[in-house]
């Protein structure tokens, strides 16, 4: 099904934090190495899940490739434009076809805003006529599953699972090619998690468009993706097809996680 | 066999600044046996967490209860009467959610095992330093080490390990864990749950677990309690809770957890649980349950069935009254 | 916590180019504002040598010079110390200033040893009976008390003196002072007063301190009652504080021990606040009701003679005292958490 | 601090006009708020009508009628409520009009302070890097200057008048607002809503004021409300060492000091400005509190001690 058209790909990437280190050492910044070089390729319409605990660096990942963090070394490409080399003006143009769902929704939503003005911002100031805006919020709430009253609240009268639709609604109404989810159900119930699980992939199957998940949870995994990459201290240390990668880990660390999973069976 | 706790229609609700009193555990009735590992499972909000609280004796100041509780037979909860004096830290103790903010910043990890074992037994610097290092090493801490370092110098395992040793200090026999295993790693949780098992034998402590985890309480609690929106459910025993589910309730939350290694359609339950303030008749999940049918109009009691209890009408045909 | 040595250069830096600006500021306020700056630097004198005076100041200020020669000639001045002699005393603008910081840092010092143990301790007690009849007397109070203009309550307690016959003028009473020998060297007169033995004039300085000390605590009692309160009550929600009751600490250990320590930087960096905000309240009523000689009475002088450069001499050294308390106040918070490591 | 900063799960009501939703059915329930509230009241519409209502308007605004100098230093008496000054006029009338001068002083300062901070905290905040240092720099250089010795300096340079005493105090207390603008704006930074307004596209601009103004104004307005007190203590004290307004004009300040030298044969000279000037500080900072109890969903508990 993925056609082999490159959207995402990442060559020996190095990325980290600017720090002060103790004693005499604060007298000048160095940098703290938290990815070490990653090599990452996404194709459209594949659907792919990065498993790694805090501290592992899957957030300073999801930064490299949303173009919020320049690498130390190596190469981000998005849709085969290397965003890093482009000023901000044109790499947001890049990164328009990315859509992408933080991880807190309690954080990802301007409380002293509407929701139909936060799905609606992504729309702003892509000259499109208001009437348009409208008809496309309509359509992406309608897709999410919520019903047009949402559109004149505020996110404090909203519950978890709402926010988490209404982050996603905003995500795609701009049709990106992939959508990056960080996390997307770690803040939610187990019911709702179920809900948003089948939410994701029923938008992937209607909208075509590649994605990709970070998560600490492998269960989570195995039903958002085809393929699995396991990250563990800022390294990939196993990829491969969820499947396998459950039945037959190959690394100690993955054999970890599905030991700790496996207890409580 | 001496009950650990009993509880008898327990409420707890929290009064709101307009003096209206949001009822956050709306009646509940269990007992622990003494060396039991006892889990309270529950999606968040559902009021676990408020119960446990109870048993601890650390409800905020606005709360207001109802009901009974008894801790080894002492009357505890009476009315909207609590009395914890000689409970606290003596008999009942408490393992913190998140260890990084339980932990008292400014001291150090020896110092407030002082003052605890102090206030509980008024031992003296030395003798308290004695018993503290017992329990650190207990806890498979280094207690040269540990003692003299502040909390944000440990790791989060550490800190985890830290707080346990100080609950164990005071030789409580209740220990009323608050999901001690969401705020760490998967090695780690582990780890955890191994060292509290050993404790569990070692010190014949009686384990009040309270977790959002399904899988994880049928796994190594005892008996289970299913907590919804402030009311139980189902009580059964650990093993069958993830294989045997009572309670429809209980079936959805089964079928919604993912398994490793094989793929099975996860059925999401539809809608959402109740907001403590909304005035729930009849059975608090029928809104949400599929085999809902007219007399659930009215609250289930609770029917006992051989394996356990739960408040559902299907049960009221073959259930001993 | 260590104190790095990165901190305590960074920090010296900081204050280094902080003063400078400061003087920079202050000498843009003379250049800018109306008139020849040359007059008003010579405090506009009139009579027979004014021309002459005009004209040295010109030269003092480098008025001739390109404007970024001038300033930094009037920087090298401060940072030597002179920038002339004040034209109200007619001895060097510093040395006058630093004669007087030291009577009104006196009368500071014993107002906040009042106000910190007073406010402190009814904070504490009106967190611990919350929402209660007490809690409500002294929030209202402290908040009344935050509210009192200093120099309103300096008058009443002023009037109280003269009409009970005190006689509250200065900081000591000249024909005691002379009757038993007192000639004060530090400048600090209680202490001087104690070095020297000299009792009765050290109970003369005392009954003179205390009513302008009173009526500058006012201010100070009613920040730190509200504060205290409020400071208590977060802490008490921490989760390590409830971890503790649940571990069975005792209540007094928890707030005595626990919630003390933990608001104490807090309190520190707020005490430190109103510190520098109450040396203004000292100079507006040592003087003007009280007639002591301190800072206040400089501002009036500068005032009264057009003195500019004691206007100048103030900031400078008023500012010098703002970062000192600040910087302190950085190093006890960081001496008593140890998570700030500085 | 930063806990009043609101991701959507704390702030209790979601905006300005929320605030004023619930006024009547949780605020005046607060006996403090309703002091306050009617002490601001009074403040404010004395302000608007004093010269209409005083009974000797001309004397309030500082004339001198030859016939006052046989009225000199009257104590209180029916025919003048709060006796006469060392000039003889009424000083019903002065101290009324005197709310006026307290007003305008009051929101000329504030509202300046609060253009200037909000715009430099934001600023700071959104572009980091040098900005903030720069920012850093002038906020700790004003704010070691009170207000009282600029004024001396100004006073020196401009002469007695409004504008010293509002150049001065200006001059602190912006580096206030912008650095509790700072504080509160780069805790709205890291928040993921102005990420994603990033990631879309959106212009610095419209990013600082759809999502950093529009959470950080709530908190620091209410700052403001419960800074009025002490914004005009300070007036009051520059006015009173002499720094400020000319002699003879009608401002709290200025009369205690005229008052000052006949304390003992004439107290209330300087007792009822003094009393008016507590009382109106006392009003701004109650209503202040009631306002930021609101917005920091923490304090609003009422609870005893529990343990």
């Amino acid at each position: 099904m993925p056609n082999n058209n490159v959207i995402v790909s990442l060559r020996d990437v190095v990325a980290g934090y600017l720090t002060t280190g103790k004693g005499w050492r604060s007298l000048f910044k160095h940098v703290n190495v938290v990815l070490k070089n990653v090599n990452l390729r996404i194709c459209d319409g594949e659907r792919v899940t990065i498993i790694g605990e805090s501290g592992s660096g899957k957030t300073t990942l999801l930064k490299v490739i949303l173009g919020l963090l320049k690498p130390v070394r190596g190469e981000v490409k998005v849709l085969d434009k290397e965003i890093y080399k482009l000023p901000w003006g044109e790499r947001v143009s890049v990164l328009r076809q990315v859509g992408y769902v933080p991880q807190d929704p309690y954080k990802a939503l301007n409380p002293k805003l509407r929701v139909k003005t936060i799905i609606s911002e992504p729309l702003e100031h892509m000259s499109i006529k208001p009437r348009e805006i409208e008809e496309r919020v309509y359509e992406v709430i309608k897709m999410v599953q919520l019903s047009n009253k949402v559109l004149d609240k505020y996110p404090n009268e909203l519950s978890g699972g709402m926010m988490q639709r209404v982050l996603i609604a905003r995500s795609i109404i701009h049709d990106p090619e992939i959508l990056i989810l960080d996390e997307p159900t770690s803040a939610l119930d187990v019911s709702i998690q179920a809900q948003i699980i089948e939410l994701i992939n029923s938008i992937h199957k209607r909208l075509e468009l590649a994605i990709l998940a970070v998560t600490h949870d492998l269960g989570v995994a195995q039903y958002l993706s085809d393929r699995a990459i396991i990250l563990y201290k800022g390294s990939i240390v196993e990829e491969g097809y969820i499947d396998e990668v459950i039945t037959r880990p190959r690394h100690e660390y993955t054999n970890l996680l599905i030991a700790s999973y496996q207890v409580f069976k | 066999m001496v009950l650990a706790v009993r509880a008898r229609n327990l409420r707890v609700g929290y009064v709101d600044e307009d003096e209206n009193i949001l009822w956050a555990v709306k009646g509940v009735s269990f007992e622990v046996n003494q060396g039991e590992v006892f889990c309270l499972v529950g999606e968040s909000g559902c009021g676990k967490s408020t119960i446990g609280n109870t048993i601890i004796g650390i409800l905020p100041p606005y709360a207001v209860t109802d009901g009974e509780l008894h801790v080894f037979g002492k009357p505890v909860v009476r009315g909207n009467h609590r009395d914890y004096s000689g409970i606290r830290g003596r008999i009942v103790s408490y393992v913190p959610q998140n260890p990084g903010t339980s932990l008292n910043p400014y001291q150090t990890i020896g110092t407030q095992l002082y003052y605890v074992l102090n206030s509980v037994y008024g031992w003296d610097k030395k003798k308290s330093l004695e018993v503290a290092k017992k329990y650190l090493s207990l806890v498979e801490l280094d207690p040269e080490e540990t003692v003299d370092r502040y909390p944000h110098e440990l790791s989060g395992g550490m800190q985890q390990r830290a707080a346990i040793a100080i609950a164990l200090s005071t030789g409580a026999k209740i220990v009323v864990a608050d999901e001690p295993t969401s705020a760490l790693d998967a090695h780690l949780r582990l780890q955890l749950i191994k060292l509290l098992m050993k404790l569990k034998e070692s010190e014949s402590l009686t384990l009040v677990m309270i977790t959002h985890d399904l899988v994880a309480a049928g796994k190594i609690c005892d008996s289970v309690a299913v907590v919804y929106a402030g009311e139980i459910l189902e009580k059964c025993s650990g093993s069958n809770v993830i294989v045997e589910p009572l309670h429809p309730y209980t079936q959805m939350l089964a079928d919604a957890v993912p398994l490793l290694g094989f793929k099975r359609r996860l059925k999401s339950i539809p809608g959402e649980p109740p907001r403590p303030d909304e005035e729930v008749t009849g059975c608090v999940f029928a809104p949400r349950c599929h085999l809902a049918f007219e007399k659930c109009v009215e609250p289930p009691p609770h029917f006992k069935v051989y394996k356990g209890e739960v408040a559902c009408w299907r049960y009221a045909g073959n259930a001993k009254q | 916590m260590p104190l790095s040595l990165n901190y305590l250069t960074k920090r010296i830096v900081w204050i280094f180019l902080v003063i400078i600006g400061v003087v920079v500021f202050s000498y843009t306020a003379i250049i800018i504002s109306p008139g020849d700056p040359a007059v008003k630097w010579a405090g506009n004198p009139r009579g027979p040598n004014a021309s002459l005076a005009i004209e040295l100041a010109r030269k003092e200020l480098g008025l001739d010079k390109p404007p970024l020669i001038q300033v930094l000639k009037f920087v090298a001045d401060v940072f030597t110390g002179n920038i002339g002699l004040s034209i109200a005393y007619k001895i060097p603008v510093f040395e006058v200033i630093l004669r007087r910081l030291v009577a009104t840092l006196e009368l500071l010092l014993i107002s906040y040893l009042i106000a910190i143990p007073l406010g402190v301790f009814l904070g504490i007690e009106s967190a611990l009976h919350r929402n209660g009849k007490l809690d409500t007397f002294l929030q209202s109070l402290g908040t009344v008390l935050a509210n009192t203009p200093t120099f309103w309550v300096g008058a009443w307690l002023f009037l109280t003196l003269i009409l009970l016959g005190a006689y509250p003028y200065g900081r000591v009473d000249p024909k005691i002072a002379t009757a038993t020998g007192f000639h004060p060297i530090t400048g600090f007169y209680l202490i001087d007063a104690l070095v020297e033995g000299n009792l009765i004039v050290f109970v003369n300085i005392l009954s003179k301190i205390i009513s302008p000390a009173i009526a500058i605590a006012i201010y100070p009692i009613g920040v730190l009652v509200r504060l205290t309160r409020a400071l208590v009550s977060d802490a008490l929600l921490e989760d390590y504080i409830r971890a503790s009751v649940a571990w069975g600490v005792s209540r007094s250990v928890i707030i005595w021990r626990y919630a003390l320590k933990a608001i104490t930087p807090g309190l520190v960096q707020v005490i430190g606040l109103a510190f520098s905000y109450s040396l203004v309240d000292a100079m507006a009523v040592e003087y003007v009701v009280f007639g002591r000689e301190g800072l206040g009475s400089l501002l009036i002088d500068s005032l009264n003679y057009g003195d500019f450069r004691l206007a100048v001499g103030l900031i400078i050294i008023v500012a010098v005292f703002y970062l000192l308390v600040n910087t302190l106040t950085d190093i006890i918070q960081a001496l008593i958490d140890p998570k700030v490591r500085l | 601090m930063s806990a009043v900063i609101s991701d959507s799960r704390k702030s209790p009501n979601s905006s300005v006009k929320g605030l004023y939703q619930n006024l009547t059915r949780r605020y005046l329930r607060r006996t403090k708020f309703k002091i306050g509230l009617v002490i601001t009241l009074v403040v404010l519409v004395l302000a608007l009508v004093s010269p209409w209502v005083v009974p000797y308007p001309d004397e309030g605004a500082g004339y001198v009628p030859p016939e006052a100098s046989q009225r000199e230093k009257e104590p209180p008496s029916l025919r003048f409520f709060f006796g006469t000054d060392t000039r003889g006029r009424d000083l019903f009338s002065r101290v009324i009009m005197g709310v006026r001068s307290a007003v305008i002083q009051i929101t000329t300062v504030i509202s300046l302070s609060l253009l200037i901070g909000l715009l430099a905290g934001v600023l700071a905040a959104y572009f980091k890097g040098v900005v903030e240092i720069i920012l850093n720099y002038l906020v700790e250089l004003f704010i070691s200057i009170p207000a009282v010795i600029i004024a001396l300096v100004l006073r020196l340079a401009l002469g007695p008048g409004l504008m010293t005493v509002i150049a001065s105090l200006v001059t602190t207390w912006w580096s206030w607002y912008a650095r509790i603008t700072y504080v509160y704006a780069r805790s709205v930074m890291e928040m993921d809503y102005v990420t994603l307004a990033r990631l879309s596209g959106l212009s610095p601009l419209k990013i600082m004021t759809r999502h950093v103004m529009r959470n950080v104004l709530t908190p620091v307005l209410v700052q403001a409300v419960t800074d009025m007190g002490s914004v005009l203590l300070e007036a009051s004290t520059i006015n009173f060492l002499g720094l400020g307004l000319p002699l003879n004009s009608p401002e709290w300040g200025v009369i205690m000091l005229e008052g000052l030298s006949v304390l003992e044969i004439a107290p209330w000279i300087s007792a009822y400005p003094g009393f008016f000037l507590l009382v109106t500080a006392l009003g701004f900072s109650l209503v202040g509190d009631t306002l930021r109890e609101e917005i920091d969903p923490r304090l609003r508990r009422r609870w005893r001690l529990w343990f």
